[in-house]
């Protein structure tokens, strides 16, 4: 049974991930990763056929900082922005060391001329270690309901 | 902005009270392309009608995704659903997801199998090769009602789409006028399709990709070399794909299909514009984790980047190992679905199979290279909205011909060619 | 997907440079519908104009639902926004929610109580009968400006909806010309609607669906008996409904309107197909709480389902003891909104009105009857897209002909009726 | 007043809710309520003017389970899963031996294609039982606040 | 209910083919306009032609908005996107947002700062007037490839856009034979610009609103005395504005271009129908901080509230001391999006500037004037719906002749003046 | 470091707000903000670039009554409902006596008809004063992401 400060630790924890990615300061996203870290976005399809493709595949940290490079020097796209509704956090249990939680996540797109959509929504399946320095992701696998991507991905989910 | 309706125009709709001409094409050819044919709904609809029911073969699947007898998968050839069955034999046929009856689509799941095709409505059902087995109550019950005498069963079969397999992918085209599939790819196509296909492969995974243009600009696109290394940033600064490295465009059937290929190991340092400061290359910019593009040599041709572009719809691609074949879905004049199958070889050892995984961040709707063709289309889309009647693109780079240029890719010649097939079956 | 704008082309669109002949009709006849009326944004316009505002009957709303004087509920005719009215005397009306000066809708409320009908613009007021009755500033201010000289109201009223009440259902057209409202719905249909209308009903409830296929494909599933016991497993599972059950349809006014009916105590064990292992009967399932399904016999002809169809798109249901209206208001070729009007008996029992809510987990968006007609439509909307132009539907089960069948329900007569009237207010 | 612990219960069995229906595990859904409990969804339109009619009408766990045995074998409707977003929850008191509480709920509704939309949203209004074996729906009426179904609802909200 | 697609139908659309005459316009004249061209999509793309493309002066932006070398803002003439730059040398100039190569757009940003403009999709580089400056591997790579020889950059520029300057107001035309802007907008217009442009503004923000309808329903709200003080309950309840006020109405060029203004301080109890109880008097009703409608007199013509509509579709207001430009952009035949641009005068002082701000509450999508502007169009669009083919909005009021009438408000003059602007352009 | 009662407490004030406005109690809305209070409605678009014009700027408890009477008795526009669904709280500091915290909402409306639609998504930047009578809001400042308003904004965010 975990207790409630490490929950609430937890929730900090998301609530800082959505805070780097919805407030544009993707630059802070990257330390809320352990340095071995495994970030995925995969569709419900290919996850439920046991087919190992995914649309964003970082097996590293510094996977994670070339995504922000990418994004800030290299790719081309419309200026957008994210906004996350995240709840139904559950704490699944502990799994050498680290705590296996899941939640659900709602993320609106709106672009700069003012178009908003439901870009994506589905769950996030974590791993997180409690370092002293404070909790962080080992693990997060993010599971689209929808297989289709509209436009393009190129900010985190 | 997504706003017109897949199916709400059916080819009779340009038939019946057609205008004539739908535009007339400037006089110079294909070295211009008017915009109105990215956006006029009559135009779209004559596509559907001349060019994914004409004499065209549309990729529909491959055979590795129905490899047993009664596996099936759908697929589309322009806006019409199509399924396509493995028999008990082994045969492979393909119809549309129409039911004879009353219309209604057969086939929800992408894939599967199954016996026979149930409909749902009134349980109409047909074999594997769309052949109408069974209708419910023919005879009616008790004695009354049911289908006339003489209602004759082989009268309402599955709409037919005929399909050739070739190195397993397979095509289908609705003409019986086309020519052979062989014919129609040409010599070039086939040897790059034996080059990638040559053993067996398997399925990793798919991507779906809505893109917010008309599905021609996706194709030219896919084919268009003066692009790649000037709006891919990453290519340029990372060198993956340069002008300045040996490299080609090939094209086959006056130009309907090309490939455009690209070999990493010849870069010359120096030369083309890349030093000049064009945007392509930026400065002191680095991986933080170079292994994403650490890459195995898979082909003794040292081809490092291949895209080969086969008209009307479809892509097959290397990009460094990974490898994957692209079909393009009109949805409207204004938007249409990329599908993507990302794939490898059933031998790939564990190390190229992760390989090819990590490298598939450089492609699909959020790859380092594909992220910028994502929306480049819609921006064009959004930039001729409005256009003067006579308002067209500008393809002269390379000149005025449709040809192969195996020593250059500073060329147009590949969009000239999308264009010559295009006017050649829309009878502009 | 949900794409076209209902009101984009107004009927006006198709007959000024109108292209003949929309289409051609197959030559069978009836036994064939092109696909194309499904889709066809000209149809669908040509529609407007010649079925709903030509000389047709169209269910508007209950007498039940406008009790009082002053009281109004909101309506469709087609695409056209209807206000029903009751006025002071008792007397009911019907106009378009139009404004006659610059065309504001009158009322945005679906239903309520007014003494006059002001709009929101500029304040012009009408009374309950769409007179207008005032008109701010009509003589200017202090002199200045105003309406000119020979300025008559009564030259502005709201445009008028012919109303006709029968059993307390309201009927509306735009017609001049058209038949009386009995004659027009002929005697079997008057028959079921006393039958079901004899005594005050009470409005239990309201449901509100969008299906996003063709108004036609729904009235054609309402009347199809072929589909109920084959899409519908939960009625042949359970045996609410089979063709081995003593039934019939009855067609009137051409076959412009139908009833589709059977007794449920009627029922033959064996015989049909349901024992033959189509879907339609599931095997091995069970109702855990199996109250669902207890019924009464409320009507003495032992008629326990009876659906009535009324050209061009209202339905009165009964389904056990569920009594509904359903209505279809097309909203674009692609997409229409199914209006269901649940009600009971002033009369009932608690227990019995208890039984029609229980019951009420029939039909419904949610209906385990109904859901499948929800989607059906829809299915063939995607199945018919991309069509070749001739592609037709199928209609010869019950032979070629239009006519009621009191002993059977293997028919297709009911759809071959809807296609005869269509055709004949469409010219086609 | 209530304490933090029942709050926790409380939002537990929210969570379990919405897994079983966002993860398509229906046939844990019965469970989550008691043996004689109400299910109804309502669409604002009707509650509003007093009209009884529901949406979907359950007044017994068997007819929770009736409409799983719908969903699983009966009915026919294009494959599609639903994404809950819930937050706001109150208690709002206790009524013989049952807390009274509400929250709001959002459904994303994605279908098989990858087709995603606002399918639903509205409120919960709960009457929740503390069992010894841990809380439970006596009675779950939702509120949707559009009168409108788009194409069927076949998933419970 | 977001259904039609800026930019499927492109202006030629209408040319090859179109269908003569669009319509017939009642023989009334403009005392009627018929609602078919407030829906009809054929009509629709004539406009982009006609109106948009046609001899019309469209505002742009604010020369505030492009203070210095380098900056740039980009805008809409109806559907075609715009750049508007300020060049080193600060000269101001425009060009359609569209590359001449293929037609991405150029732009993306809102505004900004450049040295030149650089396509994202090849790389051509154009200046601060739209002249194309570079073409990326222009000679190919190593001698291969690149443009042909003859290929002259001088021939690819953008497409300009005429502008002119007046008061800071910057205005744009495609046409080439239009009337100097000043004799386009006549001296009535001239002095009203003059009067609220005559020192340097600030802008403190914007606003943009889409609206369900088309964009005509906007431009004749923006320019309707009518409605103001009737729909407005704020402005007569309030007594920010009524007809019982001195006040009249300007029109310049043949009434395409119209003021409605009136003086607060003139008003006079009773008269009018104000007292007689319509809907646009609230009894009872106070704001608890009525520091929100405290004015400071601006301007010495005693003027409080006047509405500049120029024709096509610019709006200048001044409401009590809120000032804004608004700005209309058509996205199909159903939709526009209005843009507002709210500014002050740079030498406001703080306690004006925080009363603009203030006063802000009444305007812009939740302002208690403007929030009711917001939805009555919709309510018009979705009014006219399904209307017969003669269904024609009447305006009547203060006669039939399009002309000033500086004592009265009580007209609709301003709106057969639109009509007589729209009747000229479209040819109807 | 703010304590779980004090976060309970303002998780209270944020559910009362919603309630407010999701049931149309919009009455109650004004007495949850103090006598001195702004309430502001922003873009991003205008936020970021320091442009002061507010869709909705109210800079007394007053100016909050004054609006629901403008909804109640003034204005003209469709019938609609909000849903709000709102996540991550984060209590940001004191300053001057005031708690700083933020959140993300969304709001859907919905129109009597039926249409659904994301209406608006952004964040609440909040000063919230604990008075004896419980927590207010001293400031809300409501920055919307998208520059577009759909029809009109005629009920608070
Ligand atoms: S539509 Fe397929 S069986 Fe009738
Ligand atoms: S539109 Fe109704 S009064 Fe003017
Ligand atoms: S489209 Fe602009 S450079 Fe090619
Ligand atoms: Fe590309
Ligand atoms: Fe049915
Ligand atoms: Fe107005």
């Amino acid at each position: 049974m975990i207790d409630e400060i490490v929950r609430r630790q937890i929730e900090d924890l998301h609530t800082r991930y959505i805070r780097a990615i919805d407030d544009d300061r993707l630059e802070h996203w990257p330390a809320l990763f352990t340095e071995q870290c495994v970030y995925k976005i995969m569709t419900r399809e290919n996850y439920d056929r046991g087919l190992p493709l995914a649309v964003m595949d970082c097996r590293s940290r510094g996977m994670l900082e070339d995504r922000v490079t990418g994004l800030r020097k290299i790719n081309v796209f419309e200026p957008q922005r994210y906004l996350h509704q995240i709840c139904g956090l559950s704490i699944d249990g502990i799994e050498d060391g680290a705590v296996r939680c899941r939640s659900n996540y709602l993320v609106v797109r709106t672009m700069a001329e003012g178009a908003m959509s439901i870009f994506s929504a589905g769950i996030y399946l974590d791993r997180i270690v409690l370092e002293p320095s404070g909790p962080r992701f080992e693990e997060r696998i993010v599971i689209a309901d929808s297989r289709r991507i509209d436009t393009l991905l190129v900010i985190p989910l | 902005m997504r706003q017109y309706t897949p199916g709400s125009r059916t080819p009779g709709d340009t038939i019946v009270g057609m205008k004539e001409p739908l535009l007339e094409w400037p006089a110079v050819g294909v070295t211009r392309s008017p915009y109105r044919v990215m956006s006029d709904p009559e135009i779209y609809a004559q596509e559907q009608q001349r060019i994914f029911r004409g004499p065209t073969w549309n990729y529909l699947c491959l055979e590795a995704e129905i490899p047993h007898p009664g596996t099936f998968r759908t697929a589309f050839i322009g806006e019409t659903p199509v399924i396509v069955t493995r028999d008990k034999e082994g045969g492979i046929h393909a119809m549309v997801n129409r039911c004879a009856h009353k219309g209604a689509m057969l086939c929800v799941d992408p894939c599967g199998k199954r016996d026979t095709l149930v409909c749902p409505y009134h349980g109409w059902a047909y074999d594997l090769q769309g052949k109408l087995r069974g209708v419910p109550f023919q005879h009616g019950v008790a004695g009354k009602g049911g289908m006339p005498d003489g209602f004759d069963l082989t009268q309402h079969n599955l709409e037919r789409v005929h399909v050739q397999s070739f190195y397993g992918l397979i095509f289908g085209t609705f003409s019986t006028t086309a020519e052979p599939l062989q014919t129609y790819l040409g010599p070039a196509m086939i040897d790059h399709i034996s080059r990638v296909f040559h053993k067996p492969i398997e399925v990793l995974g798919y991507h779906h990709q809505v893109l917010h243009n008309n599905w021609k600009l996706y194709m030219e696109n896919s084919r268009d070399p003066y692009h790649a290394t000037i709006l891919h940033t990453f290519y340029a600064t990372f060198k993956l794909n340069r002008l300045t490295m040996d490299g080609g465009i090939l094209v086959d059937h006056d130009g309907w299909h090309s490939i455009n290929y690209s070999k990493g190991a010849t870069l010359r340092e120096g030369g083309g514009e890349y030093e000049s400061g064009i945007r392509s290359v930026v400065e002191d910019v680095g991986l933080a984790d170079p292994s994403l593009i650490h890459r195995k040599q898979e082909f003794d041709d040292g081809i490092t980047v291949a895209i080969q572009s086969l008209f009307p719809s479809c892509v097959n691609q290397q990009i460094y190992n990974t490898l994957a074949l692209r079909n393009v879905v009109p949805q409207g004049p204004l938007q249409c679905e990329l599908h993507w199958t990302f794939f490898g070889y059933r031998d790939d050892t564990p190390e190229l199979r992760e390989m090819r995984l990590k490298q598939s961040n450089l492609i699909g709707p959020a790859g380092y290279v594909s992220i910028d063709d994502g929306v480049i289309g819609e921006y064009v889309q959004r930039g001729i909205a409005g256009t003067g009647i006579d308002a067209s693109a500008v393809m002269e780079m390379g000149g005025h011909e449709v040809a192969s240029t195996p020593g250059s890719r500073a060329t147009e010649a590949t969009l000239r060619g999308f264009w010559t097939g295009y006017r050649a079956l829309m009878g502009l």
